[in-house]
């Protein structure tokens, strides 16, 4: 009986020749990131906690402060001093302000074949490079940094086979939103959604980003794609060479398998509050908007940016409606700036922000007001997340984002 | 003995605490805000021995391990969902705060209810009856056993 | 406004900025009694919740500099201060404070002489009196003298327009 | 007798002559409101029994201190004056496009001898431009919304005289903190202050505008330059007589006089916590700083952007330490972009914002916790101002801030 490609780089992981789901492995984690969400608490443990203070290795340990940045209160500046102060002192990798974590991880870090463990839960993004990074508390990642192993459930996986091809006007996150409505919220609870198929060769590296990102929403422990040509050639871009490229073997045991033809899927939105409660954008035409946001580590890639760049051009955000770009890393922003798109959103009246987390996370800059609605490319639309408990998130592709923003109200880009 | 607070399916990590409480220094400072958006009085009236009662998908979102940090200060005895998020979990499980799978009890009791888990016996216990607890997966049996995952370490090395 | 009244002294120093009177953060806040807490506060954390109604402030000089923001009056009016006594003040500062009732006397002795907890008797437009020893203010310019007898600028303003004053 | 130039603005409003000391009711042509306090003059506009704003043409509406939004009740402040604007019909309204002091410059509101009242103490900038501008609170703008005049006393004049070439690492903010220094942060306490010598007619209106700027941190109510050919194309308008009625008369009295050689100028700080705390760099050299902001309505205009970059092209800050970089406006921003000014700053690894007042209000944009020292160009270094209280504040010119971010510590340029 053959292995899923979860199974084999849990086994490689483990250095074990075999492993099913179900069983429990002891790991050597590949890599380590955290950033400023958690890691004062980490610190803090580490400091007071422990018997033994030490880490196992600080080469492997990257730390980012992405989520409240710049800093926008004492409190927040406290504990980024207190991450900075201990990265400095242990030599440990740290990113202040060059974008979002999972992105810069992307394009600095992630090896296909590997296992990370990241201190955030869209860490399942990896797998866009068909690497197994999974999200983790602060207390497991103390474990990890400390012993420089971990413990794993090997999960089942769930495989989605892809054709066909995504018509014009729908984005990857229609896609991947349209899953996540079909299976709930809770639909891949401690399983891998792996992605396969003919359909994967017309996914950019950005679309399958923004495909592995989401899986969380659906409760999965991590998302797998093949480490394919498209994968190998970014990955040779940015100068990395694989640790394995794995695939699932034909005879390994899935624990659903679904099929989707890509030229099905048609633009789709998240209505407030939650992630599975989708809904074709049609059905929500019309519904008046007081910011839009275009970022994150889903949707605030270089691609993402140009198409929005190519929609808005020549047009204005709409009278009242904040427009928040905020691009995803420093290199996304500099390649943007290259290509003029920077300022065909500023001319067009959005805001163009510094790269990080932003109103996705909901805590530093664009947070929104009571009553207040808000259309998003971020990872959430929970009940408050972008500010006040009484306000309203809807979640859906750049382009149907940067359309809303320009009418004012949900609407696609066909339609502006 | 400890009183309910009885939630809806799905609560995610930014209902049981907000974002924008995550870097405050600690875990002291930030539990008053626990589930500010759903109950604002939630801190104030939660006392030590209570428990949380929810529905499917409890903690699901972030890995935040203030959400289930907060709870463990706030003096929550255990959180009783139908399921739970897989971070939420393992974070739970990690730092000591009981989490227990169970799809009745939520649709049995209601907020302000008394319920006692009686973890010698293996028993959820209500006004109205008993619900055994279902048993942890091995590996995080002994990590409970060891009053948590650092205690675990500290064990170790 | 009564013409003599006798205060408990709170003393601070030169070049009380509006930063100081209320940080920014809490110029937004919906009502001015949630910013009182706030009043001070990067100088004396414990300064307003201390201050109780009819104490004056005895300061050195250009107090209230900084910004324009009419809060930093505002929330010491609401915190009950009867007046300020300082060498000198800054000039958005006086404006904002005259349009709002709030009194400022000018005198650059006192500030040297004085222990905070210790009392001090004013009568408008002559003298405080602070252990046996007499200060001379000045009185006021009679257009500003009118918005300060009115209760301020919006009461001034309500007589022009002839709104009923509730 | 002759006028000072601030005489020269008020009589000319009200065609009679004026001298310091008397009280005018003046005509007011633009009312600055900026989003703090535009919900609390709102209220007090309709307490004082007003229904209808005197000309709403001549009011402006800025967003700038709480954009981005960085706390739930910030949007409150814009929803109510976004309401009371549609009530009441003001069109001129700039929700996300900067700082309102830039913005009431480049946008072209403010021409040479015009009489503007915002309800923001650094709304004294427009004197760059030969115009009479000065702060106020909510309450005073209130009546002045509805009755389109307010009282202003005719302020004493201080003329500053500066000849000469200022040295390559000076820039105007040097000048503006050594006079502040010179006459201490009330030393201009309810008077005029005029900017004259060849310096300042060599001056860009952007470093006019910075010196402007910050004559309120030495109390003044308004600091003024002699409008120029320079002032007349950056308005776009040609009337020559206009220029000529908006000179001081050369007999003019002046309360007080200070004459600088612009060589003798050297790049200085103002130390914490008090902008009169004036020590040439050298002398605070070398101190560690966590921070450096470049921005504000003091310096966050492309020139200053522009130098930074000049000094910072090719090379990298210092590790571990933070360099947030907020022009002043979104025409700026893009200017910036255009002459690869913000990709040298970003490849430099500048933190780059969108524009507004960001971190020098602290709400925002870069807030410290105890201990941190930032250098800033902002006009401000009052306790707390921010973040923590237990955090130091420099204030100096962007080219001491751009060489301060390559070494870490306080460097002169």
């Amino acid at each position: 009986m053959g292995m899923t490609m979860a199974e084999k780089i849990i086994a490689l992981a483990a250095k074990v020749p075999v492993t099913r789901a179900g069983d429990i492995e002891t790991v050597t984690v590949d890599r380590l990131m955290s950033n400023d969400g958690t890691t004062h608490l980490t610190i803090d443990m580490y400091h007071n906690q422990l018997k033994h203070p030490h880490i196992a290795d600080p080469d492997k340990l990257v730390w980012f402060v992405d989520h409240n940045i710049p800093a926008d209160s004492p409190k927040t500046a406290a504990s980024h001093k207190k991450m900075r102060e201990f990265a400095k002192e242990h030599q440990i990798a740290f990113y202040e302000g060059e974008g979002v974590c999972h992105q810069v991880m992307m394009e600095r870090y992630v090896r296909p074949g590997e296992l990370i463990f990241g201190a955030d839960s869209h860490t399942c993004a990896y797998g866009a490079l068909g690497a197994f990074g999974t999200g983790v508390g602060c207390t497991d990642y103390l474990y990890a940094m400390v012993t420089g192993t971990s413990w794993v459930l090997v999960p089942s996986t769930i495989q989605i086979r892809l054709n066909g091809k995504l018509k014009e006007g729908v984005c990857a996150r229609d896609l991947i939103l349209t899953i996540i409505g079909q299976i709930g919220a809770g639909g891949a609870t401690y399983k891998v959604m792996e992605f396969v198929g003919e359909g994967m060769k017309s996914l950019t590296m950005a679309d399958r980003i923004s495909i592995c990102n989401l899986c969380v929403e659906a409760g999965a422990k991590s998302a797998l794609m093949e480490a394919d040509e498209i994968a190998l050639t970014y990955l040779k871009e940015h100068g990395r060479t694989p640790k394995a490229v794995l695939k699932s073997d034909e005879d390994a045991v899935f624990e659903q398998v679904i099929t989707i033809d890509l030229g099905e899927i048609k633009p789709i939105v998240a209505k407030p509050h939650f992630v599975d409660n989708v809904a074709p954008a049609q059905e929500c035409f019309g519904v008046k908007i007081d910011e839009a946001f275009l970022g994150s580590c889903n949707n605030g890639r270089l691609e993402d940016l140009r198409v929005a760049a190519q929609l808005i051009k020549g047009k204005k955000v709409a009278e009242g409606v904040r427009f928040l770009v905020v691009p995803a890393s420093r290199s996304v922003y500099k390649e943007a700036i290259k290509e003029g798109l920077i300022d065909t959103f500023v001319q067009a009246g959005a805001m163009v922000m510094n790269p990080c987390c932003s109103v996705c996370w909901g805590a530093c800059q664009g947070v929104i007001g009571q009553g207040e609605t808000l259309i998003s490319t971020g990872t959430r639309n929970f009940k408050g997340r972008a500010g006040h408990k009484d306000s309203y998130i809807y979640l859906a592709s750049a382009l149907t984002v940067t359309a809303s923003a320009i009418a004012g109200e949900i609407t696609t880009s066909d339609r502006v | 003995m400890g009183k309910v607070f009885r939630f809806h399916k799905d609560v995610d990590t930014d209902q049981i605490i907000a974002s924008q409480y995550l870097l405050y220094p600690t875990v002291e400072e930030m539990k008053e805000h626990t589930f500010e958006s759903l109950d604002s009085e939630f801190a104030k009236k939660v006392q030590k021995g209570d428990v949380v009662v929810a529905h499917e998908n409890f903690g699901c979102g972030s890995s935040r391990e203030q959400a289930p940090a907060v709870l463990k200060a706030l003096g929550v005895k255990a959180v009783i969902a139908g399921s739970f998020a897989r971070i939420f979990y393992r974070n739970a499980i990690n730092i000591g705060l009981l989490v227990i799978i169970n799809k009745e009890l939520y649709y049995e009791v209601q907020s302000g209810d008394t319920v006692d888990v009686d973890l010698e016996k293996g028993l959820i216990i209500t006004e109205k009856g008993s619900y055994p607890l279902a048993k942890l997966p091995k590996k995080m049996q002994e990590i409970m056993d060891m009053g948590g995952l650092i205690a675990a370490l500290n064990k170790e090395a | 406004m009564e013409k003599t009244f006798t205060a408990t002294i709170w003393v601070l120093g030169d070049d009380i900025d509006t930063d100081i009177i209320l940080p920014t953060q809490y110029l937004a806040l919906e009502h001015v009694e949630d910013m009182k807490p706030y009043a001070f506060s990067p100088l004396r954390e414990d300064l307003a919740g201390k201050i109780q109604k009819g104490d004056m402030i005895v300061a050195g000089k250009n107090f209230g500099c900084g910004s324009s923001r009419e809060q930093a009056p505002e929330v010491m009016k609401a915190l009950g201060i009867s007046c300020v006594v300082a060498k000198s003040f800054a000039r958005i500062f006086y404006r904002n404070a005259i349009n709002n009732g709030m009194l400022l006397l000018e005198n650059d002795k006192l500030y040297d002489q004085v222990t905070e907890g210790d009392r001090a008797t004013v009568t408008l437009g002559e003298k405080i009196e602070y252990k046996g020893k007499t200060y001379e203010i000045s009185s006021l310019p009679t257009n500003l003298m009118e918005i300060l007898e009115a209760g301020g600028l919006v009461a001034a303003m309500q007589k022009k327009n002839g709104k009923k004053v509730e | 007798m002759g006028h000072t130039l601030v005489e020269k603005i008020l009589g000319r409003k009200l065609n009679r002559e004026v001298r310091p000391g008397d009280m005018l009711t003046l005509p007011v042509d633009w009312c600055m409101v900026d989003d703090i306090m535009a919900p609390f003059a709102i209220e007090k506009f309709y307490e004082m029994g007003f229904t209808k704003l005197y000309d709403p043409d001549k009011v402006v509406f800025i967003y700038d201190h709480f954009l981005p939004t960085t706390r739930v009740e910030d949007v409150r402040q814009i929803k109510e004056a976004d309401a009371f604007a549609k009530e009441q019909g003001i069109r001129h309204i700039h929700r996300t496009d900067g700082i309102c002091h830039q913005l009431m410059v480049e946008k072209g509101y403010i021409k040479p001898g015009d009489i503007a009242f915002g309800t923001d103490s650094h709304t004294v900038t427009y004197g760059a431009m030969g115009a009479f501008s000065t702060g106020i609170g909510y309450t005073e703008m209130a009546a002045i919304l509805g009755t389109g005049e307010t009282w202003v006393k005719v302020p004493a004049s201080i003329k500053v005289v500066i000849d000469g070439t200022l040295p390559e690492n000076v820039t105007s903010k040097d000048v503006i903190l050594k006079i502040i220094g010179d006459l201490s942060a009330c030393g201009a306490t309810y008077e005029s202050m005029e900017f004259t010598g060849s310096a300042m007619e060599e001056m860009s209106i952007a470093s006019r505008m910075t010196m402007a700027n910050m004559v309120v941190e030495a109390g003044a109510k308004c600091g003024l330059f002699y409008p120029d050919e320079k002032t007349a194309s950056y308005c776009g308008i040609e009337t020559k007589e206009m220029l000529e009625a908006l000179q001081p008369d050369e007999d003019a009295t002046y309360e007080k006089e200070l004459h600088y050689k612009a060589m003798d100028f050297v790049p200085v700080v103002a130390c914490p916590s008090l902008v009169d705390q004036i020590k040439p760099v050298n002398e605070v050299k070398g101190t560690k700083v966590d921070q450096v902001f470049l921005g504000s309505c003091t310096n966050g205009r492309l020139e200053d952007l522009q130098m930074a970059a000049q000094i910072l092209k090719g090379k990298k800050i210092a590790p571990y330490l933070k360099f947030i970089v907020t022009p002043a406006s979104q025409k700026i921003y893009r200017e910036a972009l255009k002459d690869d000014t913000l990709e040298i700053l970003s490849d430099a690894g500048a933190i780059i914002t969108t524009p507004g007042c960001g971190l020098c209000c602290g709400r925002g944009g870069g807030i410290l916790s105890d201990g941190e020292v930032v250098l800033a160009t902002n006009n401000r270094n009052f306790l707390g101002r921010m973040g923590s209280s237990q955090s130091q504040i420099y204030l100096a010119s962007p080219k001491t801030a751009a060489a301060t971010a390559l070494a870490g510590v306080i460097t002169e340029p």
